[in-house]
């Protein structure tokens, strides 16, 4: 909202959209990507020739990325004046790394 | 100059700390009595010193402050200072460094307690099968203790009977909800989990188990319900010879012999016809699988040192305690179990009761 | 209030409570059921101290003991400190941010409810079969080992009100994010403002811990689960870890907002700027951070391992040196100042040694080995309550007299008010001091009992009588209370003179939309600034134009009564059959209640200028 | 810009969802929101990473997930996140129907997905005789499970009710945020199913 006052609506309207089009692309690609994930990350469990040990840590791999996808491409985490958002989810996964973290270890019998 | 007069503060609190009592022998983590407590009392101790250092500067300049800065009357304004990088610095640094004085220790201390290797060893060997070292595994249950000797086949509840000047190490659970093990004297509390077994060891320092009489309290530290509080039991400390020549007796403790007198051996009656014996073993061999020992090992009973862990050992309790042992331990599960009993049935229980022993 | 009773009769007054959103009449709303509460769990404690003053005492049973120790932690935590916290939060935070209102205000006042509701749902237990009984941890196996339906008030009544300190949290987040006044950049907000912010974001990330944990528990409790059943897979230790995943953090969520009291009060009565402010708002998240790294301390003997121990010690430990540079710097603050010693100050005063005694008794018991002797005795209970009576209830006792005035408009009795303190202050050391040695001589704590001849006999009786002296102290608050509203004088905008933040730039009390006009603020205490350049109030930031107001609502109070309904339904629905259709109900109230709120526009209503310049006494005089 | 104001394409702003100040307050507020989520369902995981083998000897997760099953409800639910996203971007262009539309078809994906699981939890329950009563396993599966079911269902009757007050209205800059902010939970909700088919599902069938 920068030329709120100062612009000529009609070719901003234009120009809008046609950044909105562009950015509509991208969230296609981007979900195309994820749908790709997906599969390969269903693929990696049905496929019996890998190493079980091996096939966790790359599915989980796989959904990391997604939710990057997600969380900035489809929710905007990497457009501007998100920096509080960004802050706080990233708190928010630090915690959860934590938890998970030591329901992994300590917490074994 | 400054020196001195930090460790005359030490010096004189330390001081305090004595004069104000340290407890008594038996319970006192203050009047360590064993390698463990030694441990944790020295730790206790260095970081108190520590501690002491810290609350003494900070005391110093806190009254200097009150004292040189209090308002006169005056409209002064002070100047408005914002910070000094300098002083930030040294009250960042000066406590890093004293906590890294502590941390060392910690750790140490942390993986040296916890080192139960010895046992496990003891264990997976078929003949040793936890006599050397001593092994005990504890079973703690709403309100009571049980000590099994895996390497003997001696099961014993609410005293622990452990020899002085050796390791002994510990499999620690619970069979209902969670308690903790604690011999304040002996060494820090470890808990007994209803989902998996806990390992640790003690050793007690038979010179200063004997300042204690060599009986130390043990304590369940862990809220379990309405007589947690009354969740005690005692630990008799004995030399090796005595602790073998103690479990020699045990392991050929004969139930069926011990009753002589006829009140005795009337009481022995009672305690089938009423339903004792489903719960109180009295044999040390009680081959039952855990799940049905849900009740005190009775084989030794006379020679406790206390009835239910708290009552003073006599006629006269042991009575009170069958009569009613809703009063003494609030929410035991042995209340409402076996009916009323007579009087003549309470007398010939005790006779019985106080004929259970390895020592007589 | 009470002029406002007057101006409008006892109902309309009620009313006006019950549908409120403005802050400051939600601050007191804080104010009354936390103060309420904090003598609920004082009495508690009280009766606690007489059972335990003399060897086998048989004033309460054991079973009553467990109950009034559990309630007495439980209340003082979670509806006594907290509360009590948050009525200074929406008291002040605001007005020091130069905000007319919080970002939310009808989330502000369904979470006063929901905490109010999951309150009283909790103490019904007293008279509905039984408290809860398994100590404020409600550790898994015990919890479900008690009978009867005390814990389930527990876990029920907690997540009531949990919710409602959750809703607050995010509250104060998004209002200290959006709402400050043109010029209050993050590094020029009070340190009140800052520490309420980081304990806002320690809710946001401890509180749903406990909204699992305890669900967790219900499902075991009420519905057949098995997370904690053993026998069929379950691990009571999962409970431990969810439990002070929250539980630590909570502890800082009390301690932060004290240390921002403090370092409000320290330099307004020593007339000097907050030594050190960059790296006092540094701490202060560095605490917040660490605060999640440290909450198996509380599990050194569940027998973690080593490793575990070792380095959740060494985590521990490292908080202590956040915690010391603020200790210095208040020194600092003082050190050079000009100090009267108000009674706000006092407790202030009095705050720092006593606080420093519980932080360095926390530092010991982080350290593992020494603490498998320490954990779970007296030891341990003088540890926290140094730290949380020497705190965080002198913190909540000092902003009782300091921003009083603020509040209500008229000034505490200081008389009164030092007396308070002299005895609460003796009291306290009284009473908590000498269970530092009955720990260490072998006394657990969560005793209902002890057997005389192990030497714990004098200490206990030493510290039941400093209780005493505690409670008379609380007595002596309560009259200077009466006494000041039935007399007191009221004051104007500055009552201590020295104010330094925005608080003290509006009217006492506050008119309802605090600013007639945006302050501008240009720099650290601005309204210190103004006054040392001779100015008699801010700059406005805009000019003066109509006003926006939220409405009042009473469908906060309703959703809060739909959980409360639910509740009863979900925790008798195995022994009556009408529980189920109850809880059914209590949702539905509840559910269409939200439902009502989202349909309905709110776009609430204007205060004009031509009022505004009628009004003089408000706001920023430009 | 004032809430009640009439809009057109052209003064319509560039971020609708932020641009009065109650907007903001909500988008803020929303986001803050889902960081405790976060944290909320970090806790459910932990859980169910930790009581993942304990079947008490009852059905394990290689026995009872189906792989075909998990991969449907997954695209149904992944689709309904783009699916959003084009409601919001029609949104950004102030075209009312079209962003009805879209969040219309969200919430028919969003169903049946929800069907799906229903599907799902009743064929377990009594095939296999797995319910939350069964073992731990079965608490922490239905609880982490039904948890995340229960945030779909509570999304569809929001986004719903959002569509069916404003029909009438058409978009403006008091319902722009509340919009806006649905779609970010829907999105959170997609964010939540990838770890779960990851880590309950795809996990639970590697073993
Ligand atoms: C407001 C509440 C509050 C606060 C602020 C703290 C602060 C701290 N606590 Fe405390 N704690 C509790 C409330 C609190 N605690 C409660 C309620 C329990 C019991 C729960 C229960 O079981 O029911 C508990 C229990 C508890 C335990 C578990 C004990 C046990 O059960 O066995 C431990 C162990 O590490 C601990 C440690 C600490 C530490 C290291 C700090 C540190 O943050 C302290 C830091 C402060 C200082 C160190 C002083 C100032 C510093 C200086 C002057 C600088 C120089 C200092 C040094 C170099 C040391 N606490
Ligand atoms: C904010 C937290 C907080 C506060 C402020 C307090 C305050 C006090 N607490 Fe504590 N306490 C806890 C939190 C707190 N406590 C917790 C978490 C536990 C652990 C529970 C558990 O183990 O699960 C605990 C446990 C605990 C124990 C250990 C119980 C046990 O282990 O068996 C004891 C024993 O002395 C105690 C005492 C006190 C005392 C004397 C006060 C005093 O400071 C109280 C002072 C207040 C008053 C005395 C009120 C006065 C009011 C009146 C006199 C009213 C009269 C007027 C009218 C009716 C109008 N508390
Ligand atoms: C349901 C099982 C049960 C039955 C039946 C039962 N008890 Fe007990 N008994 C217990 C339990 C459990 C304890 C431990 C109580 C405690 O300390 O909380 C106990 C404790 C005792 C003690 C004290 C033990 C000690 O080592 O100090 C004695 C003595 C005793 N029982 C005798 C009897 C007698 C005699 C009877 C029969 C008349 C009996 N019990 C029946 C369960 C039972
Ligand atoms: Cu067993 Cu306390
Ligand atoms: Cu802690």
């Amino acid at each position: 909202m920068v030329s709120e006052n100062s612009r000529n609506p009609k070719v901003d309207l234009a120009f809008r959209r046609k950044k909105n089009a562009e950015e509509m692309k991208h969230q296609v690609v981007s979900f195309a990507l994820m749908i790709f994930l997906t599969i390969v990350a269903f693929i990696t469990v049905g496929y019996d020739g890998i190493d079980e040990w091996l096939k966790v840590p790359f599915i989980v791999l796989l959904a990391c990325i997604q939710v990057i996808f997600q969380l900035y491409y489809f929710m905007h985490m990497n457009h501007k004046g998100h920096e509080g958002p960004q802050f706080f989810i990233w708190s928010g996964i630090f915690v959860t790394f934590l938890t998970v973290l030591a329901f992994m270890t300590i917490v074994w019998w | 100059m400054k020196k001195l007069k930090w460790r005359l503060l030490l010096l004189l609190s330390v001081m305090t700390l004595v004069l104000s009592g340290c407890g008594e022998p038996f319970i006192s983590t203050l009047i360590p009595a064993g390698e463990v407590a030694d441990e944790q009392f020295s730790l206790m101790m260095l970081s108190t010193a520590i501690m002491v250092i810290v609350v003494a500067v900070v005391t110093i300049i806190f009254i200097y402050v009150l004292m040189k800065f209090r308002r006169k009357g005056s409209d002064k304004i002070p100047v408005q200072v914002e910070g000094s990088h300098k002083l930030e610095i040294i009250w960042t640094v000066i406590p890093i460094l004293l906590l890294i004085v502590l941390a060392v220790p910690v750790v140490a201390s942390t993986f040296n307690l916890a080192d139960t290797d010895p046992m496990k060893k003891a264990l997976a060997d078929d003949k040793n099968g936890g006599k050397d070292p001593l092994v005990v595994n504890v079973r703690a249950s709403l309100y009571w203790w049980e000590f099994e000797y895996p390497g003997y086949g001696v099961i014993t509840s609410q005293d622990l009977v452990l020899p002085t000047d050796e390791k002994v190490y510990f499999n620690l659970k619970a069979s209902d909800v969670k308690h903790s093990f604690w011999i304040p004297p002996v060494g820090g509390k470890i808990d007994t989990n209803t989902d998996n077994e806990n390992q640790f060891w003690l050793k007690i320092d038979s010179k200063r188990a004997k300042e204690a009489e060599n009986i130390f309290y043990g304590k369940c530290a862990e809220l379990c319900g309405p007589s947690h509080a009354l969740m005690d039991f005692k630990v008799k400390a004995v030399s090796r010879d005595e602790f073998n020549s103690w479990i020699n007796k045990m392991k050929n403790f004969k139930a069926e012999t011990v009753a002589q007198t006829a009140s005795a051996k009337q009481g022995e009656q009672v305690f089938k016809d009423k339903g004792c014996i489903g719960c109180h073993a009295v044999s040390p061999a009680d081959n039952r699988p855990e799940q049905a020992r849900t009740a005190p090992n009775l084989a030794n009973f006379a020679d406790r040192e206390r009835v239910a862990g708290i009552l003073e050992h006599n006629e006269e309790n042991i009575k009170n305690w069958l009569k009613d042992p809703e009063k003494y331990k609030p929410g035991n599960t042995m209340t409402g179990t076996y009916g009323k009993l007579t009087e003549e049935e309470l007398q010939a229980l005790t006779d019985y009761l106080q004929s259970l022993s390895v020592e007589k | 209030m009470s002029t406002l009773a007057r101006k409008k009769g006892f109902w309309p007054t009620v009313w006006d409570y019950l549908t409120t959103v403005d802050h400051k009449k939600i601050a007191i709303l804080y104010l009354i059921a936390g103060g309420l509460f904090f003598v609920i769990g004082g009495i508690e404690a009280l009766l606690m101290r007489i059972q335990l003053a003399i060897p086998e005492n048989d004033f309460v049973s054991a079973g009553t003991f467990n109950e009034l120790m559990t309630m007495h932690g439980t209340t003082m935590i979670f509806l006594a400190a907290t509360p009590l916290l948050f009525a200074y939060m929406n008291a002040v935070v605001p007005l020091q941010i130069g905000a007319r209102d919080v970002a939310f205000p009808f989330l502000n006042s369904l979470g006063f409810w929901l905490f109010f509701f999951g309150g009283v749902f909790l103490n019904l237990s007293w008279f509905l079969g039984g408290a809860p009984d398994a100590g404020w941890t409600a550790y898994a196996s015990v919890a479900l080992n008690s009978p009867g339906h005390g814990v389930d008030f527990y876990i029920l009544g907690l997540q009531i009100s949990g919710l409602g300190t959750l809703i607050s949290g995010i509250n104060f987040l998004v209002t200290i994010i959006n709402m400050r006044a043109p010029g209050m950049t993050y590094m020029r907000m009070p340190l009140f403002t800052w520490t309420t912010f980081v304990a806002s974001g320690l809710i946001l990330f401890a509180f749903p811990p406990l909204t699992v944990g305890i669900a967790l528990l219900m499902f075991d409790r009420l519905f057949g689960g098995n997370f904690f059943n053993p026998a069929l897979g379950g691990n009571t230790i999962i409970y431990e870890h969810i439990f002070w995943i929250f539980g630590h953090p909570e502890v800082y969520i009390l301690v932060l907002p004290a240390f921002g009291i403090f370092s409000e009060i320290i330099p307004t009565f020593a007339r000097k700027r907050l030594f050190g402010y960059t790296s006092m708002v540094f701490a202060t998240v560095l605490i917040g951070f660490l605060g999640f790294m440290v909450w198996a301390h509380h599990m050194f003997t569940t027998g973690l391992g080593p490793i575990a121990n070792a380095i959740f010690a060494v985590a521990t430990m490292t908080i202590g040196v956040p915690t010391g540079i603020k200790v210095f710097n208040w020194l600092f603050t003082m050190w050079g100042g000009s100090i009267r010693f108000t009674t706000p100050m006092l407790y202030a005063v009095g705050f720092i040694p006593s606080f420093v005694m519980g932080g360095v008794t926390g530092v010991m018991l982080a350290a593992a080995p020494a603490d498998y002797q320490y954990h779970d005795t007296y030891f341990v209970v003088a540890h926290f309550h140094y730290v949380i009576v020497g705190g965080v209830v002198f913190a909540i006792l000092a902003a009782a007299h300091y921003w009083w005035p603020k509040m209500f408009g008229k000034m505490l009795n200081e008389t009164l008010g030092k007396i308070t303190f002299v005895l609460f202050f003796i009291g306290f050391h009284l009473t908590f001091f000498i269970q530092h040695f009955l720990g260490l001589m072998g006394m657990p704590r969560r005793v209902f009992t002890f057997l005389s001849g192990q030497g714990f006999d004098t200490g206990n009786l030493i510290s039941t009588i400093g209780a005493v002296l505690m409670g008379i102290a609380v007595v002596v608050l309560l009259i200077n209370v009466v006494v000041t509203s039935v007399k007191g004088e009221k004051v104007g905008a500055d009552p201590w003179e020295d104010g330094r933040s925005l608080e003290w730039a509006v009217a006492s009390p506050p008119p309802e939309y605090n600013f007639k006009q945006t302050p501008l603020v240009r720099g650290l205490d601005p309204l210190w600034i103004e006054k040392m350049e001779g100015k008699k109030g801010l700059t406005p930031a805009e000019p003066l134009s109509d006003i926006h107001m939220p409405n009042s609502s009473i469908l906060p109070f309703i959703i809060s009564i739909g959980l409360f309904i639910a509740a009863f339904g979900l925790m008798y629905h195995n022994d009556y059959s009408w529980g189920v259709p109850v809880a059914i109900i209590g949702f539905i109230i509840t559910f269409g209640t939200m439902f009502l709120r989202s349909i309905i526009d709110d776009h609430g209503y204007h205060i004009h200028k031509e009022d505004l310049l009628k009004d003089d006494n408000g706001g920023v005089q430009a | 810009m004032h809430v009640e104001e009439k809009l057109t394409a052209e003064t319509f702003p560039e971020q609708p969802e932020k641009a009065t100040l109650e907007g903001k307050n909500k988008f803020i507020g929303f986001w803050v929101f889902l960081g405790g989520e976060t944290v909320l369902f970090a806790t459910l995981f932990a859980t169910f990473l930790a009581l993942r083998d304990s079947t008490a000897g009852g059905a394990s997760t290689q026995e009872l997930f189906d792989i075909k099953l998990v991969f449907v409800a997954t695209m149904l639910l992944l689709t309904s996140s783009l699916t959003s996203v084009y409601a919001i971007y029609h949104m950004k262009n102030f075209q009312f129907g079209k962003m009805q539309f879209w969040f219309g078809v969200t919430v028919l994906l969003g169903l049946a997905f929800l069907i799906l699981e229903i599907y799902e939890f009743n064929h377990y329950m009594h095939e296999f005789e797995f319910k939350l009563t069964s073992s731990a396993l079965g608490s922490a599966f239905y609880t982490l499970v039904g948890t995340h079911g229960a945030h779909v269902a509570f999304g569809l009757l929001w986004i719903t009710t959002l569509m069916i007050r404003n029909a009438k209205r058409g978009l403006n800059l008091y319902n722009a945020p509340k919009y806006y902010v649905a779609s970010l939970y829907w999105h959170f909700i997609d964010v939540v199913w990838v770890f779960i088919f990851t880590v309950v599902y795809l996990m639970g069938m590697v073993g």
